[in-house]
């Protein structure tokens, strides 16, 4: 059953012009450009009430009903604040960085499939490219730090450079285990695989383990708290965006923003089902009546469940040292995906996890 | 050790040592040509064993022309206390450093430096702590003046 | 001496290790949850909106005041002691020649919020219980100037003298109303207790250039 | 002979070619969030190792031993709330109880107790609130909001009690300013029952946090030997192994009356810093405990306020236990009203020094464990 997106019905009731594709594209990139931005700041505002919330406070309460637009209005404030780039530093590096961050996100958010119609781009490749293109963000992180002429910033810099590329490794394995169950690089197909189940629990323990290598090397990738060395406030003052200001300072931060959904989308789309609602293998009463609830819901509903164990551990834990990260990845994490991912292919071989002839011809 | 029984050995210890009067904690006076022989002595006697120097200071007598610097010692072992008096000419003051026996003396020397002008023989690392390096002049002296002082009528 | 030895933190292999960490972590969150699922725990007071209800202590010391009799008449003798005892210079007092007499009496008496640091000294020294602290704490204000209060509304003798005479018009004729100082206020001081003249003088001619 | 910063930092025999990693300098403050405040350490790393500390101190030097020349006897003592400005009341009493003795001033029962009473609350309240901050240098950021929900309890105690609530100048020579409020024991009690169970909180979101624990183990030691020749003072002391408690060796206050125990570490490390304290904490509590019930009745004040005090001239020294180590005011009086000398020997001053000793060889982030569990307050330093 595979649904033809939004783009695929367009084109094959208008035909496959090159106007049409433009338009398509153009009308896509709005979209996608739109959405980043309402997400972001829902996610800004979301961060910081969760986080008040867990700390005993009430958080943003004055610009609206309960702060709502509170975003909105550090936004303003963000776009008329004087944009200070410093004497030394690298002038045309120092403007590209943001930039470069804020483009790797967006690249990669187009990748991901809110439901089976809203599909932007559902590429052969889907999983290859959105861990390629995320590896992009690391570089904007780099220049940024760079450019800055700044020690804290470049140890910042360098800092996030090690860890994202480290954590890059535990991250694709995890992905790999499901890449290797569904049998399929393609985001739609992978979603397709887990009509009967989601991955999560229908690969006994493996599903399982790669979930939480995932969120952990997921975590360290888009630097947040117990992996936020590279802004680590309390050692390196801000890291690598020590000397932004303004607006280049909030493409940064909606990067990081971005990021966390991405990854949380990801995390979603892989182990827990995507847009496909909850399904019990073969109980064909119990998937119609999960089938009612719309398939964009579900999906948002998984990413903010992603999003709220993120900010869970960011104002919970406290931050690791630089070395300790390493010997996490390299030490603990790699060890466990390899065994995982050995284990995940026997499993995939032999059949060994829930209702596996239900996808069998995938 | 009770301070009585600390006096008798301590002044034992050399003919030029006394008792400097006038003090809540027993402070003897010492020349500062037999400081550190009695420094050596404090710190490795065993019957003293005065590990810590709880401070380092000094007190400005303009009248009488001498800085008086204070040592107080204190055990972690014995738990007794003493304190050393040296004074100095108010200019050019120059005492042996103490900062290879007790460590934490070379911040305290530092300080003495830094507030009275006292210069310390062999010190590690002599600067100006708590001021800018640039800074005119000793301001515990009693005779310190600069234009940012206040004067109160009272 | 009792003493009790501090514990050390878990030691393990690699896996009790891994255990023990994933535990740890799981407490963690299960505590910060719990503050979250319990809006109750919320300890924010919304300042400006809680004016009406906000308790501040009795005795808190925030703005320096005269205790004034229901007449509006207070008891300070212009004795200095307060002036005196000020540690930072805070307080001012002038005086004035008594009419007919070779005493004096208060004429102003300058406090400056801006150098006080609250240490209660002029409330407890003072011979005649004039001072006493209040709990307004709302004292901020856009213009350090501001911050140079006149305590006394008027000079004049003490309400002992004052209470004294029946004759409204004869009380008035004795004192002279004084309201919010407008004297020499320099940023970095005047002349007042512990501030050399110098610093006032130049300050001054910083002004008129402007 | 005498040095400048210049010098420390750019040494004229240093020679870049014999390195073999080009090793820079980096201020961490006077403007560092971890600071606590504007203490400047010059580092100088080689990548993400620090291989020596240079301390800048001064950017909060107030002078206020000389000014405290120039005001008498009673008006010092405000100005040590501006030192330790988490320990106030107990720098209070000990510049307090300097003057007494000097001068010779009774005191009595009840005033000894609400002293204990007032520093025990104090001693709480200050490590809650290092407990926060040790968190967020951590990169925790919700202890820090905890520990500062709690100690606005202690707070709220001592607004009610003293009428301020961080620069109290509450203990006065011969007393206190104010006797406390009619609901003074009610509180605390309440604030007691409160707080007991947090430090099982306490424990579960730091103490016993993986990360946490293996962040601190075996950083920054100093052993007992080394903590004592570098002058620490307090919980880093006896963190080393060193049971060294003004309360217990030299008793003020009605602290012989008490039963307490004193926390000691074993190995020295950041670890052991921070389980001191956590214990100190409980222990300040049984103290509390003792004491709430039983306030003797008596005179708040035995002298005038405004009464003259001219100790006879000599010099006079009195030290106690803060929360952060040995806070001693030394005075030399020349007879008249105002001191002609006075010193502070503040705790913070001798134990930041310990850190050009301990952090050499460690990382940045350890450099910021090791600061946070000193507790360093640096107006306490610059004085």
């Amino acid at each position: 059953m595979s649904t033809p997106s939004i783009s695929q019905d367009i084109m094959t009731n208008l035909g496959n012009s090159p106007g049409i594709s433009l338009a398509l594209f153009l009308g896509g990139l709005i979209g996608a450009v739109a959405f980043m931005a309402i997400a972001g700041l829902i996610l800004i505002y979301a961060e910081r009430k969760i986080c008040a919330h867990f700390q005993c406070r009430l958080g943003p309460m004055r610009v609206g009903w309960h702060g709502i637009l509170q975003s909105v209005a550090d936004t303003i404030k963000l776009l008329m604040k004087e944009d200070i780039v410093p004497y030394a530093a690298d002038k045309f590096m120092h403007a590209l960085a943001p930039i470069v961050a804020l483009a790797a996100a967006l690249m990669t958010l187009i990748a991901i499939p809110m439901s089976a119609k809203i599909t932007l781009a559902d590429s052969n490749i889907g999983v290859l490219y959105i861990s390629a293109i995320s590896g992009i963000g690391v570089l904007g992180i780099l220049l940024g730090g760079w450019s800055s002429n700044n020690k804290w910033s470049m140890l910042g810099a360098m800092r996030a450079g090690a860890q994202i590329i480290s954590y890059e490794l535990s991250a694709t394995l995890s992905i790999l285990a499901i890449v290797m169950l569904s049998g399929s690089l393609k985001i739609s197909t992978i979603i397709q695989s887990q009509e009967a189940g989601w991955w999560i629990w229908r690969a006994p323990v493996v599903g399982l383990v790669a979930f939480l290598s995932f969120l952990i090397s997921s975590t360290a990738e888009v630097n947040r708290t117990p992996f936020d060395l590279a802004e680590g406030e309390s050692e390196l003052a801000a890291g690598f965006h020590t000397e932004y200001s303004g607006m280049r300072f909030a493409f940064f931060f909606l990067a990081e923003y971005l990021n966390l959904f991405i990854v949380s989308a990801l995390g979603a789309t892989l182990f827990l089902g995507g847009w496909m609602p909850f399904h019990l293998g073969e109980w064909t009463m119990f998937n119609q009546i999960m089938d009612l609830i719309p398939q964009s819901i579900w999906f948002l509903g998984k990413t903010s469940f992603m999003i709220f164990v993120s900010m869970w551990f960011r104002w919970t834990f406290p931050r690791l040292r630089v070395d300790q990260l390493m010997k996490l990845e390299w030490k603990v994490l790699l060890p466990i995906g390899f065994v995982n991912l050995l284990l995940c292919a026997f499993m995939t071989l032999f059949g060994f996890y829930f209702f596996s002839t239900t996808t069998r011809g995938f | 050790m009770t301070p009585e029984e600390l006096q008798g050995i301590i002044l034992g210890l050399d003919s030029e040592l006394s008792l400097r009067e006038a003090s809540s904690v027993l402070m003897i006076k010492v020349p500062a040509s037999s400081l550190m022989k009695i420094m050596v002595s404090l710190k490795e006697d065993p019957r003293f064993a005065f590990d810590q120097l709880q401070y380092h200071t000094a007190l400005d007598w303009p009248a009488e022309d001498r800085i008086e610097c204070l040592y107080h010692f204190c055990s972690t072992q014995f738990h007794h206390e003493l304190m050393i008096s040296v004074s100095l000419p108010r200019t050019n003051p120059v005492l042996p450093s103490v900062s290879h026996l007790w460590p934490i003396a070379e911040w305290q020397e530092r300080e003495v430096y830094d507030m009275f002008g006292v210069i310390y023989e062999n010190h590690p690392d002599l600067r100006r702590i708590l001021l800018d390096d640039d800074w005119k002049g000793f301001p515990l002296r009693k005779d310190y003046k600069d234009e940012f002082m206040l004067e109160r009528p009272w | 001496m009792k003493t009790i030895i501090a514990e050390r933190p878990f030691e393990g292999n690699f896996f009790s290790k891994v255990i023990f960490g994933f535990k740890s972590l799981i407490k963690g969150m299960g505590i910060t949850f719990g503050y979250l699922v319990h809006p109750s725990t919320v300890v924010t007071q919304q300042y400006p909106e809680n004016r009406k209800t906000l308790k501040i202590s009795d005795r808190a010391r925030n703005q320096l005041v005269f205790n004034l009799d229901e007449n509006n008449y207070h008891k300070c003798t212009a004795c200095h002691i307060c002036e005196q005892q000020c540690p930072n210079g805070s307080i001012h007092v002038l005086e004035r020649k008594k009419p007919a007499s070779a005493k004096v009496e208060l004429d102003t008496f300058i406090w400056r919020l801006d150098s006080c640091t609250f240490c209660n000294v002029c409330v407890m020294v003072c011979p005649f219980q004039v001072l006493k602290m209040t709990q307004d704490f709302e004292s901020s204000v856009f213009d350090q100037k501001l911050l140079i209060y006149n305590l006394t509304p008027y000079a004049g003798p003490t309400s002992t003298v004052l209470n004294k005479i029946v004759e409204p018009e004869e009380r008035k004729k004795m004192i002279e109303p004084r309201g919010q100082y407008s004297g020499p206020t320099a940023l970095a001081g005047f002349h007042i207790a512990g501030i050399s003249k110098q610093v006032f003088q130049e300050t001054e001619q910083r002004k008129d250039q402007k | 002979m005498v040095k400048t910063l210049e010098d420390r930092i750019n040494p004229s025999s240093t020679n870049d070619s014999v390195l073999s990693t080009q090793e820079y300098f980096v201020n961490m403050g006077p403007q560092h969030p971890s600071t606590h405040g504007v203490l400047r350490l010059v580092l100088k790393l080689d990548g993400e190792t620090v291989r020596e500390v240079i301390p800048v101190l001064g950017y909060i030097h107030r002078g206020m031993e000389k000014k405290a020349e120039t005001i008498g006897y009673r008006q010092q003592i405000h100005l040590t709330d501006r030192l330790d400005y988490l320990c106030s009341v107990m720098n209070n009493w000990v510049s307090a109880e300097v003057v007494e003795k000097a001068a010779k001033i009774e005191s009595n029962e009840r005033i000894q107790t609400i002293r204990t009473i007032v520093a025990e609350l104090q001693r709480i309240q200050s490590h809650l609130l290092w407990w926060g901050v040790f968190g967020m240098d951590l990169g925790a950021f919700t202890p820090f909001l905890y520990g500062f929900r709690d100690r606005e309890k202690i707070t709220k105690i001592f607004e009610d009690t003293i009428g301020a609530r961080l620069t109290m100048n509450y203990i006065q020579p011969g007393g206190l300013m104010y006797d406390i409020h009619p609901d003074f024991v009610k509180d605390v009690k309440s604030f007691l029952t409160y707080i007991k169970p947090l430090f099982a909180e306490y424990d579960g979101l730091v103490t016993g946090n993986i990360i946490i624990q293996e962040r601190l183990r075996n950083v920054g030691i100093m052993d007992a030997k080394t903590a004592i020749a570098l002058g620490t003072t307090g919980p880093v002391l006896r963190a080393s192994g060193v049971a060294h408690d003004l309360r217990k060796i030299k008793p003020y206050g009605v602290y012989s009356k008490v039963d307490f125990a004193i926390p000691i570490g074993t190995v020295g490390d950041c670890w052991d810093r921070y389980a001191v304290r956590m214990l100190e904490m409980r222990e300040s509590v049984k103290i509390v405990e003792q004491l709430i019930d039983n306030v003797p009745e008596g005179k708040h004040l035995t002298m005038k306020a405004g009464a003259k005090i001219r100790p006879p001239a000599g010099v006079y020294y009195e030290e106690m236990e803060t929360a952060r180590g040995i806070f001693g005011v030394m005075i030399n009086s020349d007879g008249t009203e105002k001191p002609s000398r006075v010193y502070y020997r503040t705790p913070n001053f001798h134990n930041i020094w310990s850190i050009t000793k301990i952090s050499p060889g460690g990382r940045i982030g350890d450099l910021v464990a090791i600061m946070s569990s000193l507790d360093i307050v640096v107006p306490d330093m610059d004085r």
